[in-house]
């Protein structure tokens, strides 16, 4: 029993989608947008519980399956606070999604809780089947916009290259399994010594990383990002680039300083290159993209760049700055979304942001200010996350000048984006195009959602301390 | 509270209340952002006064602390000394100035004069701040305003990539910045790890940086900080970009902002890392002569206005950095001096330059001539600001770019003299050439509206007032100056032209 | 502190000035008053001054701390000895006499308060640079003369010709300051103090402080009065600054501005080595035999009298050279009142005929302008010394000095003398002789008192002032072991140098002959009919100006192109290639992005392949 | 005859591997890139029993019954999805999805 | 004996799983299908020989029986005839073939290189029903009970997706 009330969180979403699920029986046509407010009810309250549950002692459980310690706890609250967004913003878009407005939110709560567990997992079995649970999901989701022959396209394309890096995962937890004869991460950890000269394991290793590098669209499984965001509806689109990116990044957290420490260092060569490059690649790509969502794809990359720092730091500094940039990231992701959703309705050009600050200045300000947050500009939280990882990353540089050159390719690497990001800046404020000047309508409680992103984006981005100490507390369990 | 903290809140707050009244009550969110940052000008000046009398705490005075994140060593920290004392004072009269002149702005007041308190209050708590941290977060509350500001109210048609450059420029020098500065953070061992700059200052007294670590931390601040503070040849933004900006957004930018550069050199990058400053200073001093000779002869052809005035303050940047490169008390001394009265200085020829345009709705200069007489008051006062730009006596520039050159004789006289030349002829010959072609000369004009009303005049009053007194009595500013600066000089080593005293000397 | 006399006399015209500027824009007459008022009060206490000076015999010296760094201590300070206090006489003098000249000449001026403001302005400038006691201090208060000048100088801004003048004058004393301040900084570097007697002092106690740049450092310093006393080759501003109003030239560019070059020079005296010195005679010499033969072709009266004063501050600065300052110091005095009062006949002159300037347009002034006639005459005298007006006993002990040290330069000095006798009698025939050659000079009249008052104080003063033993009076100054001379033994050239004061006076007379036959009735110049050649050289004035220009277009403006160049096409040009090479990167990448989802596996599985081969090496 | 062992198998498997990724790089029917995926998990299926076998641990086994599980749902929605696309854009070939580019 | 069978089976696995992906007659999917079903037997036949019988049978039971139907149900449905032949761009192929060549051969030499297997000889415990069972139902409860979601997911998604029009 106790070990069901560990559970406790994954059950109360299961619970509360297959709710809705049966709601949406009986709910008329005309109300079932509301399903959404049931569901970010339902969240906001699981979110609660989640702060009265504490991570302080790490307990595991069903055979070795199941972690429940800080690290996991302090990702579900972040799944859980962006799967609070995203079912607001399906509130909105419910008129976009034909009419099946309350699968969306089933089906986005059990993305939901395939990432809980993914959070949770401590046993590549685990790894394997809660990423499954929310790949499966977003397959539907992705092409949820059955209208919309881009929805499709981008569902074919996420399944396909997703189960493909699905297989090469699998491949690797089957050589894993193999040479380490366990699946569970501590069971493995303890025979990282044998294990770390072992090149098969090595191999696994990699190939699992590999697979997950999907999830965080890092380099080199980064294509399909553009164009799956572009594809996606925007509330998916949302989820993919806050839910799934943290989700993997989770994974690879456990599964590099968990599962495999001893080896982990020797793999500080790889994570440079991959991080220099994802940067890189992402940055260049999106200088002249005109798309929305397909800019954020790109800068999504950048992200999962910037993120992997703090990894390829390979110390308690750089995963507690990661974890930190999460946070902020997803706020601001959050804010960039909900008016991305509200004000590009038909057109996703940047040019659709014209005449923003007179259609309503208070959508341009959270838009300006998401944007200067992209950018890692004061006040806001993502200045304080680049400096945290950059921090952390020149702590390394001086065993290794290799950190040295990482960290200037990641200012050239802002630098560029500050280009692109302050181009939407511009857009909003005097773009040439001529806009219609009809001024927005947003809805109370999604008013209410960027009023709390941008005070979140404010506030870690002048006060790190509490979170960041959550953070730094949340990576004790890692081992480095 | 510490009046540091009242001096940059003030514009902050004004800002806040701002944010809270409807754009179309225009005249008062103008109130509003003038009482702001009026009340903080004279917090400054109160402050100035009472100096000398104030507490001191581990050489600063007027000291405030906080602590916010001690995980990693981050605290609220202002004080003051007498390096960035006249900076302050400085940075408060100039922001007043700039919301004073901006009355000529007529759209989107409100999101104007939040902009602008937002970098002028920025500015101020980055120069106040005490902790490495913050000295960088409140620089760079400036980009963004700066950015907006100039693509939403600036002219020319090179607006838009005027815009992108100078902001891409910044943040580049910025981000350089940043990571020598962390660098420098890191070099503490664990347990007093902390971005207070007393307290690093404190320990790299006690533990010197190894040589090895200062050889790439160094470089990273100077041109960090050189790319700010538009050093050759990384200069071309500030001219563009002054040109580009609106009058009040330039005034903060060029008087201000720009010193933020020159301050960090000498706050951090002097006393943390002198092997290193020993080893570049050479490089230094040649970069200077490409700002104030080479940029003084492109000054020479500029046809616009604005380029001119841009090109000039490029120049006189170079006696800064000269004054630096000299790495002695008098040549510092004289490079503090040089920041505050260029800060008068350039606040005051943007100010009088925007008012201009506004005037005759161009800023090419061939096509001005003959506006003294239609100007009488802008006129005398523009050629006043000229002048002192040419190195007059009597105005602040003037003994700044003297001790500058003084302190530098002894570490290169060449160079010295060559600065010289930079600074009396060619300073002269464009300056000159502006006045003879911009207010001298015989075309007719219709009458045009000169700053008649007094309180037209406050502004440009005001900071010609500053670089009289600080022209005309100087220790008000080097007396404060020289005691702070002996530390740093002390840190960084020999100072040659001190030395030089000793030897030459015995019975001086 | 302790005596507020010499700070009064420096600040009352500084007050006045402000007072102006900032009170009495709109108040001519008030304006007036205030200015006229100070610089009479301090004229008066000057006079008082000496007296008490005179009584105590040492010199006074007073100052406060300016400005102290470090090493550098820079004082601003009062040092009243007998050079300054002459030099505070000459210019509060002379000053005063001009100011209220002027307050007849500039009447119907519609910026008379500017005017005045100006004129004050100066006169403190020019207290100060008399009176400082340290290099720093005097370089301040040169440039602010400088400045004033350029404002006077320029004070009819809307004439082309006047504002070209007014930057040219500035910025050729600009080329001047730049080797006097490098010369300061390298004493201030070599001896460790700026202050003049501290200076003195070290170099009593070790001769050789300046080892091997002591040349150097002279001649630097000496830079500083090339450009202000418009030595050549710097001379070619003086000329064009006749564009200003009359009582700026009779006051900046005759009596006391141009003077302070020569002033300087005697106040360092004692730092000069011999190769300097030689080096200044010569050039003080070139300048006044250049000066006066290009006298010889002006048509424009200004101009000629500017040349004059060219070739008078030649002599000096040769006397200078020739080590003597005192007789430097004594011509200096007597050409500042003769000079002062040769250009406000002229300025008389030229309000009479309405503001014409060409000689050739005047003539028979003189029964029309009686009072202008004697005194410019008195003035003319004097300058081309004739016995026993001032001009002849300061000439005489200049040519004394030369007939001592150097023949050559003696030589020079004879010949200038007679092309002066020369060059100013072709004036005065001219003008005020002859036929009238315009019917502007039918509607001539004599000035208003308040013009002709000064004109006749001034022409005492040039007639008396040799009779006053000034050269004694200031040589304890510069040679400790002369005895101090009685002040009023005026000095008798004949019995002490015979040969240079009569050859002096046959320049003068052979000069008043040639003048006579050429001038004495002629309708326009006979020269240029018969030596066409050297006259359009000499009416080109040596082709300076067109040199200077071609000069300056072939270096200054040649660089700055060049440098305006390099920042467009090479530093503008390389940053946009910059952003052009990211923008173009980044548009390449983005081709990886075909939408095609084979591409994307195979790039996939080329990436796996990538990592797998590169991690499993090694 | 060489005995056979693990790593006979492995290499069987491995090959499995190789072609199915083969054959979702060169096919282009959306269909028969799906039996490619297919391929590449039962490679890893016959690697996990190979593995459970020589290391006699039946951990292997089970997680297989959870791979085949996972690819039966992958295909379920990669066909409904297949479906409904046809239905929109009568085609499976995947060189017709290409709006979504750049 | 066993050698032999291993030998039969790998190699018929690997045939049928080439001509699943490349068949020199013909593109048909239905062809790739049934290759596809050979290949599972061919692989069920491997399970047997490592003694994983249930496996085997479940093997053949789900893919054959339940997948490879669902696709051939598809392909129905859909009536996809054998399209023209599309040329598979050589190019493509080409660097595909190397790339994935790559990969074998590392991954192959590594297994080769390494101590698999050595000492480690085939257990004769059975892979008994029985145990896998317990372990199913034991130490892997909780992802046994987590696929149910993907299970469930899969059967909405799919219902949404391909239901005919949405009301």
């Amino acid at each position: 029993m106790n070990q069901l009330s560990l559970l406790t969180l994954e059950l109360a979403v299961i619970g509360l989608a297959m709710a809705i699920l049966l709601i949406d029986l009986w709910t008329p046509h005309e109300l079932k947008h509301r399903l959404g407010y049931i569901a970010a009810a339902g969240l906001l309250v699981i979110l609660a519980i989640s702060f009265c549950m504490s991570g302080a002692t790490a307990t595991t459980a069903f055979h070795g399956m199941y972690a429940q310690d800080g690290l996991s706890l302090f990702f579900k609250r972040l799944f859980l606070i962006s799967a609070l967004f995203v079912v607001l913003l399906g509130v909105e878009f419910s008129g976009r999604i034909a009419m099946v407005v309350g699968e969306f939110h089933v089906v986005t709560l059990l993305a939901l809780a395939g990432m809980m567990f993914a959070a949770s997992a401590n046993d590549f079995v685990m790894v394997f089947v809660a990423l499954e649970t929310m790949s499966v999901s977003f397959y539907v989701l992705v092409s949820f916009q059955r209208s919309r022959a881009q929805s499709l396209e981008a569902g074919v394309k996420y399944l396909i290259l997703s189960a493909l890096s699905a297989a090469v995962l699998v491949f690797g937890i089957a050589l894993i399994f193999g040479t380490g004869n366990r699946t569970g991460f501590a069971a493995l950890g303890d025979e990282g010594a044998r294990l770390a000269g072992d090149k098969v394991f090595l191999l696994g290793m990699l190939m699992v990383l590999l697979g997950l590098a999907f999830k965080i669209s890092s380099f080199p499984l980064q294509m399909w990002t553009p164009d799956v965001y572009q594809g996606a509806p925007t509330p998916v689109t949302a989820f993919l680039a806050m839910g799934s990116k943290a989700a993997g990044f989770a994974l690879v957290l456990r599964v590099l300083f968990d599962a495999a420490p001893a080896l982990a260092a020797h793999l500080d060569k790889l994570l440079i290159l991959a991080a220099g490059a994802t940067i890189l690649y992402g940055n260049l790509c999106a200088i002249p993209q005109r798309n929305l969502k397909r800019l954020l794809g790109y800068s999504s990359i950048s992200h999962a760049g910037y993120l992997l720092l703090g990894i390829a730091a390979l110390n308690a500094d750089g995963s507690a700055a990661a974890l930190y940039y999460l946070t902020g990231y997803v706020f601001t992701l959050g804010t960039v979304f909900t008016v991305i959703c509200i004000v590009s309705r038909e057109n996703e050009d940047i040019s659709s942001l014209a005449g923003l600050n007179q259609r309503s200045p208070f959508l341009a300000f959270a838009m300006t200010l998401s944007m200067v947050s992209l950018a890692g500009i004061p006040p806001m939280v993502g200045f304080l996350g680049k400096f945290l990882l950059l921090r952390a990353v020149i702590e390394r540089a001086a065993q290794n000048s290799a950190y040295l050159l990482l960290a200037l390719v990641t200012i050239v690497g802002v630098v560029i984006s500050i280009y692109y990001y302050f181009g939407v800046i511009r857009a909003v404020y005097w773009s040439k195009e001529p806009a219609d000047l009809s001024p927005i309508v947003v809805s109370a409680p999604l008013k209410i959602s960027l009023g709390v992103c941008i005070a979140a984006m404010l506030y870690l981005g002048i006060f790190p301390q509490s979170v960041l100490a959550c953070a730094t507390a949340a990576v004790k369990v890692l081992k480095f | 509270m510490s009046p540091l903290t009242l001096i940059f809140i003030l514009p902050l707050l004004a800002a806040m209340l701002i944010l809270l009244i409807p754009g179309n009550y225009r005249f008062l969110i103008r109130c509003v952002a003038l009482a702001g940052t009026f009340l903080s000008m004279l917090v400054a000046i109160n402050m100035f006064c009472h100096f000398n009398k104030a507490a001191v705490v581990d050489g600063f005075r007027f000291v405030e602390q906080h602590r916010l994140a001690p995980g990693i060593g981050i605290s609220y920290h202002v004080g003051v000394d007498g390096i960035n004392l006249g900076l302050i004072l400085m940075g408060a009269i100039v922001v007043f100035a700039a919301t004073a002149v901006s009355w000529s702005i007529k759209t989107r007041e409100k999101e104007f004069y939040m902009l602008l308190l937002l970098m002028g209050g920025g500015v101020l708590a980055a120069f106040a701040s005490l902790d490495l941290f913050f000295f960088y977060f409140f620089h760079e509350l400036a980009l963004v305003p700066t950015f907006i500001m100039i693509g939403i109210w600036g002219r020319g048609e090179q607006k838009n990539y005027a815009t992108f450059q100078i902001t891409l420029y910044l943040s580049l020098g910025a981000l350089l910045v940043l990571l020598g500065l962390i660098a420098v953070y890191l070099q503490v061992p664990e347990p007093q790890r902390t971005f207070d700059i007393v307290g690093l200052t404190q320990y790299f007294r006690a533990h010197p940086m190894l040589a090895g670590t200062q050889r790439w931390i160094f470089p990273m601040l100077l041109f960090g900080f050189g790319v700010l503070v538009s050093l050759w040849p990384f200069h071309t933004w500030a001219p563009l970009g002054y040109g580009a900006a609106p009058s009040g957004t330039a005034m903060i930018h060029a008087g201000v902002l720009k010193k933020f550069g020159l301050y960090g050199l000498i706050r951090i990058a002097l006393p943390l890392m002198p092997d290193a400053a020993q080893r570049w200073v050479y490089v230094l001093s040649l970069l200077c002569l490409g700002n104030i000779l080479y940029c003084g002869l492109v000054a020479m052809r500029q046809r616009d206005l604005n380029m001119l005035i841009g090109n000039s303050s490029v120049a006189h940047m170079g006696f800064a950095f000269l004054g630096i490169a000299s790495l002695s008390l008098i040549g510092i001394t004289g490079t503090v001096l040089v920041m505050v009265a260029h800060g008068f200085l350039a606040a005051l020829t943007f100010a009088l330059s925007g008012y201009l345009r506004d005037e005759i709705q161009t800023t090419e200069i061939p096509q001005m001539g003959g506006l003294l007489r239609r100007l009488p008051f802008i006129g005398t006062v523009m050629i006043m600001a000229m002048l002192a730009g040419c190195g007059l006596p009597g105005f602040a520039s003037f003994p700044g770019e003297a001790l500058v050159l003084f302190g530098n004789w002894d570490r290169s006289a060449l160079i010295t003299g060559l600065a010289v030349w930079g600074a009396l002829v060619i300073a002269g010959v464009y300056m000159l050439r502006a006045i003879r072609h911009i207010w001298h000369g015989e075309k007719e004009r219709p009458p045009l509206q000169d700053a008649a009303t007094l309180w037209r005049r406050v502004p440009y009053g005001l900071l010609l007032a500053g670089l009289i007194l600080f022209g005309c009595w100087p220790r008000l500013l080097t007396d404060n100056i020289k005691t702070s600066v002996a530390a740093v000089v002390q840190a960084v080593g020999p100072d040659l032209t001190e030395s030089a005293a000793q030897t030459r000397t015995p019975l001086q | 502190m302790s005596n507020p006399l010499p700070w009064l006399v420096l600040l009352l015209p500084l007050l006045s000035a402000v007072v102006i500027t900032l009170f009495l824009q709109k108040e001519p007459r008030w304006s007036a008053i205030v200015s006229v008022g100070a610089i009479v009060v301090s004229c008066l206490l000057v006079v008082d001054l000496f007296a008490e000076y005179h009584a105590a015999g040492s010199p006074l010296d007073l100052s406060v701390e300016w400005l102290r760094v470090g090493r550098l201590n820079i004082e601003f300070g009062i040092h009243l000895d007998a050079l300054s206090m002459l030099m505070l006489l000459v210019v509060t003098g002379v000053g005063s006499a001009i100011h209220i000249y002027s307050t007849g000449y500039m009447k119907h001026d519609p910026h008379f308060s500017r005017f005045f403001a100006c004129l004050s302005l100066f006169t403190f400038s020019m207290l100060g640079v008399v009176v400082s006691n340290n290099f720093f201090q005097m370089f301040i208060f040169w440039e602010l003369v400088g400045v004033c000048s350029y404002l006077l100088v320029g004070f009819w801004y809307h004439k082309p010709s006047a504002a070209d003048a007014a930057k040219k004058a500035f910025l050729s004393n600009r080329v001047g300051d730049f080797g006097f301040l490098t010369g300061i900084i390298l004493v201030w570097a070599t001896v460790g103090t700026l202050n003049f007697v501290g200076i003195k002092e070290q170099l009593v106690k070790n001769p050789d402080v300046f080892d091997t740049v002591w040349t150097a450092a002279g001649l630097l310093i000496f830079c500083g009065a090339v450009g202000k006393s418009a030595q050549f080759p710097l001379h070619v501003w003086l000329p064009d600054a006749m564009e200003g109003p009359t009582p700026v030239s009779a006051l900046i560019h005759a009596a006391t501005m141009v003077a302070a070059g020569v002033y300087m020079l005697c106040r360092v005296f004692f730092f000069f080595n011999p190769v300097a010195l030689h080096v200044i005679g010569w050039i003080g010499g070139i300048t006044a035999l250049m000066a006066a033969l290009i006298a010889v072709q002006q048509d424009d009266i200004k101009r000629i009298l500017a040349y004059s004063t060219l070739s008078q501050l030649g002599y000096m600065v040769m006397a200078v050279g020739l080590g003597a300052p005192p007789a430097a110091m004594f011509h200096l005095t007597t050409h500042a009142c003769f000079k002062a009062l040769l250009f406000l006949g002229a300025g008389s002159v030229i309000h009479a005929v309405s503001d014409e300037q060409n000689i050739w347009k005047m003539g028979r002034l003189k029964e029309k302008m009686p009072i202008t006639y004697w005194t410019f005459l008195a003035a003319t005298l004097a300058l081309c010394g004739l016995w026993p007006l001032s001009g002849s006993f300061s000439k005489d002990a200049i040519l004394d000095a030369a007939y001592q040290h150097s023949m050559t330069l003696f030589a020079v000095g004879v010949f200038v003398a007679f092309l002066t006798t020369f060059y100013m009698f072709r004036l005065f025939f001219v003008v005020f002789l002859g036929k009238a050659k315009s019917d502007l000079t039918s509607h001539a009249h004599e000035s208003p008192p308040v013009m002709t008052g000064p004109l006749i104080v001034l022409a005492i003063a040039s007639v008396a002032a040799g009779f006053f033993g000034i050269a004694q009076y200031v040589t304890p100054q510069f040679f400790a072991q002369a005895e101090i001379a009685p002040v009023f033994a005026p000095l008798a050239p004949f019995k002490e140098s015979p040969w240079p004061a009569f050859l002096g006076l046959a320049a003068f007379f052979v000069g008043l002959a040639a003048a006579w036959g050429l001038y004495g009735k002629a309708e326009s110049d006979p020269l240029p009919a018969s030596f066409a050649e050297v006259c359009v050289v000499l009416r080109r004035k040596f082709y300076f100006d067109e040199i200077y220009a071609e000069l300056i277009a072939l270096t200054q403006d040649a660089l700055a192109q060049c440098a305006d160049a390099v920042d467009y096409f090479g530093i503008k040009l390389f940053v946009r290639l910059i952003h052009g090479f990211t923008e173009l990167t980044g548009r390449g990448l983005r081709l990886l992005q075909t939408g095609n989802l084979q591409t994307y596996a195979l790039l996939v599985a080329a990436g796996i392949a990538l990592v797998l081969y590169f991690m499993m090496q090694h | 005859m060489n005995p056979v062992g693990l790593q006979d198998y492995l290499v069987v498997s491995v090959l499995l591997f190789s072609l199915g990724l083969l054959g979702v790089i060169v096919r282009r029917n959306v269909l028969v890139i799906y039996m490619a995926l297919e391929l590449m998990l039962n490679a890893a299926n016959l690697a996990l029993v190979a593995f459970s076998r020589y290391n006699d641990n039946l951990d292997g086994q089970v997680v297989v019954f959870f791979i085949i599980t996972v690819a039966a749902s992958e295909v379920a929605v990669g066909l409904a999805l297949i479906v409904a696309l046809y239905r929109r854009r009568q085609t499976t070939h995947v060189e017709d999805l290409t709006t979504l580019k750049l | 004996m066993q050698e032999v069978f291993f030998y039969i089976f790998a190699v018929l696995t690997l045939l049928c799983g080439a001509l699943v992906i490349f068949n020199p007659f013909t593109r048909s999917p239905v062809t790739s299908a049934m290759f596809l079903v050979l290949t599972i037997v061919s692989m069920a036949g491997l399970f047997v020989l490592l003694h994983a019988f249930f496996l085997a049978a479940v093997q053949v039971l789900v893919y054959a029986g339940a997948v490879i139907v669902l696709f051939l149900f598809v392909i129905m449905l859909l009536d996809l005839k054998e399209e023209e032949q599309r040329k598979i761009k050589g190019s493509m192929a080409a660097l595909g073939i190397f790339a994935v060549g790559v990969i074998a051969s590392v991954m192959i030499a590594t297994i080769r290189q390494s101590r698999l297997g050595f000492g480690a000889k085939a257990s004769l415990t059975e892979g008994s029903t029985v145990a896998l069972g317990q372990s199913l139902f034991g130490n892997f409860a909780l992802p046994f009970e987590i696929i149910s979601l993907v299970l469930l997911v899969a059967m909405i998604g799919a219902v949404l997706l391909s239901k005919k029009d949405l009301k």
